[in-house]
């Protein structure tokens, strides 16, 4: 139970490893900053809501989406490391489907981006495998008895990514205007499709 | 390793603080120790994502909790670098101008007696009981069902298998199942009606059950 | 409730730090402690000891690892004497000149369905089998043996049942049971030969095994 | 995971609860100190040795001992509360007994006192139950592997207290004499009697 009190901070730990290996010539030119832009411009969950806008507006692309999610991102140019296997999870008005990842924090990140804080707490991962409903209406989704909830835990390789129900009232909507209504939340499950 | 990490079903857990918009990174640090293991897996090939988050699991449970995720994973790949011996935790103590806090080492006989399954055994619609394992080191099977019975909804491709890419073993691929469990099932007085949880095992972990 | 405080098992802590020679207490507020605690159950008849142990095992999951056991019998007792109306939360914090951090609400449906058995349905050499129960409140079964069969030893006197007088439950008896299980059918892969743990159970808690 | 960085001292809060209470007058004169004196003076792990040495020493006492341990041990006038169903463990060679609290830190206070903290640590309380033979080899009793090793899990209201075998060599030694060679830690089971 005893803890040493002079622990350095993160940020001091992380830049003695960095500079550890950057002083014995490890790290190449560049990596750790292309990485870093891959994490915050390429992996962005506006890339899964633009999937889901797409298969709300193509059922041939639905088809492929549902049948091959990894290939049917691919096509739109979302692929790469925590997207080599992704499986889409289709909404219906009777069962909700809510992602986690119990053990770690894996997650789409070519679809959803890197996950949020509250993804990654002990406080969603350990309550969301058991109380989904009892979360999720904190969260701020209120979902009825009778509506069923599958929650997906991320224990291998699949990645999750949710297809919302497409909202009413957005008929004839361009895959743009259906995009702006799908969430990081929503692609989760922790959220519905904003209302139109 | 039955460790803290494995939370899925602990109770006692409180509210979960969300936060509008946030960033992908709070602090430029965090940013840095994200890539700092991915360099660390994908270009220096220190180590494999397997041993990467047994690394994690590793963590006293304390620094575990406590520790936000690019914390652990500072932790993780930390620890990683150094049981490999590119640094010593002197080295990074010294630079760091404090104590640099590690994942405790790795158990000595880490993985349960499993046969491989390279040809998948199971199919959609199967039920399976999920083997009551309690391997000392890297497993991807929560805890919560074990010797738990449920039914595959996906047959998924064959992937690598952590018990052992963890900790040096074979390399050997399976086939993963999405298997579904009624919440009912798996924590009777839950009140949890209508819910299920559907999890992702490798085929060694699971055993046929007769229909 | 499947908590914190449920250790038994558990992987990832690591050596035990033995001091020679401990005194009783090591600081004069630990003896207070605990003496309020006592008075507050014997004395005050404030709350009981089930209401107790469940008051500490509701204490948030990193200050129940990080107290020592004198703060958390006193978080626990602090606790019940707020929660039966005696003392206020914003009373002790000003008294105390900071926060004063308690545990976590009761879950409002506590208990599993058991049926009361005021009578001892087991004997010595009986197999039994532990209920696979996850009540959300209190209980005094450990998790690793649950749905494991063991073999009784040794029947006890007829106890007050914990999972009810922890949470105002009608009063029941029911003896206890003392449960051999073979170390190894409770952690396979735990290598832990010719070790067995003798688990002290209810007899709400089991059912018979046939032979 | 946030929390409060102002945390009253410990010290502070058992001040400020025994100050709230003793201004509502509901703590009875005395009865704080009487709880505390009990604890230090009464409560102490020579009284399990005694019961230790007077089973080693009269085989009839150890009778009564093994039978009802709750009354032996009253003969000699330990009894009181966590003392009310007390149960003696007996070892023997080829099997050793040691005891646990792995969900809270219960022990059999009449005869053993208070616990020490690592009886009541975490560690001690996770990994005894499952390692039984690696945790006393790190604190000192290397067991043979055919030794067979009872963890006895504090789960209900039992009270245990472990009965070593008597060490070679203490032929005729007075009880006080034998008492002395057994400490707290035999009566939990994680050392034995001390050699004569």
């Amino acid at each position: 139970m005893s803890t040493p009190t002079n622990i350095a901070s993160p940020k001091a730990r992380t830049e003695a490893l960095q500079s550890a290996l950057a002083d014995k010539g490890l790290i190449p030119e560049g990596a750790l900053d292309a990485v870093i832009h891959t994490a915050t411009e390429d992996w962005d969950p506006e890339n899964g809501a633009r999937v889901v806008a797409r298969a709300w507006t193509d059922p041939d692309f639905k088809k492929r989406l549902l049948a091959d999610a990894t290939s049917a991102c691919a096509e739109l140019g979302y692929e790469g490391i925590q997207g080599e296997y992704i499986v889409a999870l289709e909404d219906e008005p009777e069962r909700h489907n809510v992602i986690v990842c119990t053990q770690c924090s894996c997650t789409a990140w070519p679809v959803l981006g890197l996950p949020p804080d509250w993804y990654k707490s002990p406080e969603y991962r350990a309550r969301v495998a058991r109380e989904p409903r009892k979360v999720l209406k904190e969260m701020g989704l209120d979902l009825a008895r009778d509506i069923a909830i599958r929650v997906w835990e991320t224990s291998a390789e699949t990645r999750y990514m949710v297809i919302p129900c497409r909202p009413e009232g957005t008929d004839g909507w361009s895959e743009e205007q259906l995009a702006a209504l799908v969430t990081r939340e929503a692609l989760i499950g922790i959220a519905l499709a904003n209302p139109a | 390793m039955d460790g803290i990490h494995d939370l899925g079903g602990m109770a006692g857990f409180g509210a979960i603080s969300y936060e509008e918009n946030e960033p992908v990174f709070h602090e430029p640090w965090q940013a840095t120790a994200f890539a700092l293991n991915i360099v660390g897996i994908g270009v220096l090939r220190n180590h494999n994502a397997d041993e990467y988050r047994h690394s994690i699991e590793r963590m006293p449970p304390v620094h575990y909790l406590q520790a936000c995720y690019y914390e652990r994973v500072l932790t993780g790949a930390a620890t990683l670098f150094v049981e490999k011996g590119v640094v010593t935790k002197e080295e990074l103590e010294e630079r760091a101008g404090g104590a640099f806090p590690l994942a405790s080492p790795n158990a000595p006989d880490p993985m349960a007696e499993l046969e491989p399954q390279p040809v998948a055994r199971f199919t959609k619609g199967d039920r399976v009981l999920v083997k009551d394992i309690h391997p000392a080191g890297h497993t991807r099977v929560p805890r919560f069902c074990r010797g738990k019975t449920g039914t595959v909804l996906h047959v998924a491709p064959a992937f690598s298998f952590p018990d052992a890419a963890a900790h040096g073993g074979a390399f050997r691929k399976e086939h993963t199942y999405h298997v579904e469990f009624a919440s009912t099932d798996l924590w009777a007085d839950a009140g949890a009606d209508n819910e299920s949880v559907i999890v992702d095992l490798w085929d060694s972990y699971l055993e046929g059950v007769d229909a």
